[in-house]
């Protein structure tokens, strides 16, 4: 099986469905679920694989565009396929108490939505990046908008022109690295890079760094995250959440492992990625719309994964893809089921937490919320612990300051949340999930459990895989050597 | 012109910020303006001589970064079906529009045969001279631009464009799977393309059925994006 | 006199930098737009004015005078001295993706004015708290 | 005469471009704005690129200008 076709058989379902449409309302809805499920069995069919696979797209890679499927990039495959089926599956369920209208179009979108997102992680040609990441910019405009109230089409406009200028500081890097080197693959832009002149190295990684800071949501970049978050609505920021950052993350430090091996600005990322952390869990502080709040707390997320990724050291990145994991799927957690009691109780201000009836879900957001935090025996703890632990061993004691302040402030929200949730008040009426909606939930609340009591099981992968992804010399070897 | 407002203390330090922003860059690239003679390019182009077409440009959109232009249709495709959901309007009535004068029905009539074929000619010589599928499909596209303003009563065959539409969508895709089938790369060029045919019509294998396709995409999704950006307005 | 001036500036090194130098300008004044305007459609237009002056700058830049365009006839019968042809394909594909995103914000303005009768991009904002 | 057309077309459209923004009428800035895309073609065919030069005239100056046209129609037609 070759890994092209987690990106065409998407796109090929996206141009079918007017003929999908014909089956009637369901027809689509479950096309799409059964073709999400095989990509994800497929994700889950290449763990064991021994070697990286290179598949050639038209002509041989320096020349033309290839797809590199190894340890790093197959974790992060399957993270996102598993994920999107099971977002599909339970809006087959959520559809019941509300649907999207034209609902053909949102199928489309997610699918496009998983293709680019896999596109980003998979492609090898920094052109072919561009494309994918306008791919994925373009689903989530509309995603955004989906809704068409004032506020959605607001957060569509202010999320559609931040991605637009992103796009221009990311096509001026592009050409400047074409005219300069004369590739767009990335292994031979890698093995060229240390080449040029200093100042032309400086400004390539800054236009980088700029086109995807604003996409990666990383400090001083990232105002615009929580309008996006609170104009579109609920379900689809758990999509925003655990899929689009994680894809542009991924691809921004593929990239940055590729051209600076040595980690020349490492500490400035570093510092950048602690700072963003305290900034958000600062702001979230003040927070009461719970989509806000949970926002900051993404970015806080995404902050300590990016100081953890800028540390050039396999532990540290051990800790974050455990992170990416336990982040993820809390999050996802976390929406899915603000989705129910958005429908439910008509409100997302976080005073709703005490008054709602609904044991079950409040007990499976708070094993989420806990994981978020950090706490033992969840799979956030983990992570956090690994990038710590690494941070004291590489003596970044100011880093480790920064972020455990801000650890000690993202409990303070989590904890008042927890308490709302946990105590005993007048509630309202009772919130009663489907079956196959509980079932989903426990297991993802189960996925977190098992990687945080037993981490053993995947440390082996988890520290291969960190391996692999620092490993910018075999990944130019496999591909330029494949040339012969 | 009040040049004390124009001159606000906002516009000035955008202007500084830009001009900072766009000096440096300018200035790094002055000192260090090298174009490199070994480029992917003109490796390309020395590979265009036996794989692919006359047009060496429509090669490597087509062939060699094949793969960009499937992503730069679905771009489009996922445009023109973001506007369709944003600008349809059920509670639309059909307003009167104004009557549009006699010579702009009159020549639309007569020009839109020729602006027709003047689009299908870009497109199917796309791989011989410059043009193509994009600029043939957008070519098109302005010829139903044309045909819905200049007529009251004319109606966008919508269901035939969606058939063509998407017939070219899953034929690109299908494409792409059989190379892949026979020749073990997406996209790889499985028909005959003898280069001693090289300048003829019937050259260079599924490059010019791949811009051709390309070309029907591109010219339904623009009519549909023009007809929607168009008639949004017509209600109340 | 004129002849003089017309053969400094068919040198390779001053067409460089005369594309150099005008693309830079564009991209300064559609930053400057994108700064300082505040009517959505200016906005958009700055935005399209960057993105061109980027196309004129990649395609400037890796022309050479000497070469012929990309494709074979008028007697050329092989792919020697032409120009680069990566970098038109990567900019025919821009240039779509560029419009397909333009015409995708101008649908979001024009139904967010339908609702609120705002134009004004710094008067957006629904979401403050 | 290269060198002239390519600067001579800059300065242009450096003038255009600058116009097309400080102008008060959105109309006219519109029209400006179609003088970029007509310019850029010219730069583009002189650059020896016929291909992008043909995408620029039908995209950059015709469909762009069609998109703003549309958008200046439905932002002022209930005002």
């Amino acid at each position: 099986m070759s890994s092209i076709l987690f990106i065409a058989l998407p796109l090929l379902f996206a141009f079918c469905v007017p003929l999908l449409e014909k089956l009637g309302r369901n027809g689509v809805a479950y096309a799409s679920t059964l073709m999400q499920i095989f990509l994800a069995a497929l994700a889950f069919s290449f763990f064991g694989l021994e070697h990286p696979q290179l598949e050639i797209i038209a002509i041989a890679p320096p020349l033309g565009i290839s797809f590199v499927l190894d340890q790093a990039s197959v974790f992060f495959v399957a993270l996102f396929s598993s994920l999107m089926t099971l977002f599909s599956l339970y809006y087959l369920w959520q559809r019941k108490i509300k649907s999207y209208k034209n609902e053909a179009k949102f199928f489309i979108l997610l699918n496009t939505l998983l293709a680019s997102a896999v596109g980003l992680v998979l492609s090898n040609d920094i052109f072919n990046i561009y494309v994918f990441f306008e791919i994925a910019g373009i689903s989530a405009y509309i995603l955004t908008a989906y809704e068409k109230n004032a506020k959605a089409l607001e957060a569509g406009i202010k999320y559609l022109l931040t991605g637009s200028v992103a796009s221009i500081f990311l096509v001026l890097a592009i050409m400047l690295i074409y005219i300069n080197i004369g590739s767009l693959n990335l292994a031979l832009i890698a093995q060229n890079f240390e080449t040029l002149p200093y100042n032309l190295k400086v400004l390539i990684s800054l236009l980088l760094f700029l086109g995807f800071g604003f996409k990666v949501e990383i400090f001083p970049l990232n105002f615009w995250v929580s309008d996006v978050y609170e104009g579109s609505s609920t379900l689809i920021n758990g999509l925003f959440s655990a899929i689009v950052v994680k894809a542009y993350l991924f691809v921004f430090f593929h990239i940055l492992y590729l051209l600076l091996p040595s980690g020349e600005f490492s500490h400035f990322l570093i510092y950048l990625g602690a700072l963003s952390m305290l900034v958000s869990q600062i702001v979230a502080l003040k927070q009461t719309n719970l989509k806000r709040l949970f926002a900051y707390s993404s970015l806080g997320q995404v902050g300590l994964l990016f100081a953890a990724f800028s540390m050039h050291d396999s532990d540290a990145i051990m800790g974050a893809f455990f992170i990416v994991f336990a982040h993820s799927i809390a999050k996802m957690i976390l929406f899915l089921s603000l989705s129910n009691i958005e429908e439910h109780y008509k409100s997302v201000d976080i005073s709703i937490l005490q008054k709602i009836n609904a044991p079950y879900l409040g007990f499976i957001m708070l094993i989420a919320m806990l994981s978020i935090l950090g706490i033992p025996l969840l799979a956030g703890f983990v992570g956090k612990f690994l990038i710590l632990k690494s941070m004291a061993l590489d003596g970044l004691f100011g880093a480790m300051a920064i972020i455990l302040i801000a650890s000690l402030l993202e409990s303070v929200y989590y904890f008042k949340l927890s308490g709302y949730l946990t105590q005993k008040e007048e509630r309202g009426t009772l919130l009663s999930l489907d079956l196959v909606q509980k079932i989903l939930l426990s297991f993802l609340a189960l996925l977190l459990v098992t990687a945080g009591t037993a981490p053993f099981l995947v440390l082996d992968f988890a520290a291969h895989a960190a391996n692999v992804m620092l490993d910018a010399q075999s990944y130019i070897a496999l591909i330029l050597g494949a040339v012969q | 012109m009040n040049l004390k407002r124009k001159l606000a203390l906002s516009d000035i330090s955008g202007f500084a910020l830009a001009s900072v922003l766009v000096l440096t860059i300018f200035n790094v690239i002055l000192q260090n303006s090298l174009l490199t003679q070994n480029s992917a390019g003109n490796a390309l182009l020395a590979l265009s001589s036996h794989e692919g077409v006359a047009n060496a440009v429509t090669t490597v959109v087509v062939y060699f970064r094949g793969f960009d232009t499937l992503g730069e249709i679905a771009v489009l495709f996922i445009a023109s079906l973001g506007i369709g959901l944003i600008l349809e309007n059920p509670h639309a009535k059909q307003g009167k529009k104004e009557e549009s004068n006699f010579m702009l029905k009159t020549a639309a009539k007569l020009l839109f045969p020729i602006i027709l074929l003047f689009g299908i000619y870009i497109m199917v010589y796309g791989h011989l001279s410059p043009g193509g599928g994009f600029q043939g499909g957008v070519i098109i596209a302005s010829g139903v631009l044309l045909l819905l303003i200049s007529s009251n009563n004319f109606h966008m065959p919508h269901k035939l464009i969606a058939i063509l539409e998407t017939f070219a969508g899953i034929s690109y895709v299908f494409i792409g799977l059989i190379g892949l089938l026979l020749l073990d790369t997406f996209l790889g060029n499985f028909l005959p393309h003898d280069i001693s045919q090289m300048g003829m019509l019937f050259s260079g294998g599924i490059i010019p059925i791949i811009y051709i396709i390309v070309g029907i995409k591109v010219g339904s999704e623009m009519s549909f994006i023009v007809q929607n950006l168009l008639q949004r307005g017509e209600h109340d | 006199m004129i002849e003089i001036i017309l053969s400094y500036l068919n040198q390779d090194i001053v067409i460089q930098k005369i594309v150099l130098i005008g693309s830079m300008s564009l991209l300064l004044i559609g930053l400057f737009g994108l700064l300082t305007q505040r009517h959505i459609i200016k906005v958009f237009m700055s935005v399209a004015i960057m993105e061109s002056s980027l196309f004129l700058f990649f395609i400037g830049s890796t022309f050479n005078k000497n070469f012929t365009a990309p494709i074979l006839g008028d007697g050329h019968v092989d792919f020697i001295h032409m120009n680069d042809p990566i970098p038109h394909a990567m900019i025919l594909t821009a240039i779509v993706i560029g419009m397909a995103v333009l015409a995708l914000g101008i649908s979001f303005a024009i139904e967010y004015f339908k609702l609120t009768s705002i134009t004004d991009i710094d008067r957006m904002n629904e979401m403050k708290n | 005469m290269i060198g002239f057309i390519i600067l001579f077309t800059f300065i242009a459209l450096i003038i255009v471009a600058f116009a097309a923004l400080v102008q008060k009428k959105l109309e006219d800035s519109i029209i400006l704005f179609m003088g970029i895309g007509l310019g850029s073609v010219i730069l583009f065919f002189t650059f020896n690129a016929p291909d992008v030069a043909l995408t620029e005239a039908v995209i950059g100056s015709g469909v762009s200008t069609f998109i703003f046209l549309t958008a200046l129609k439905h932002l002022r037609s209930e005002q």
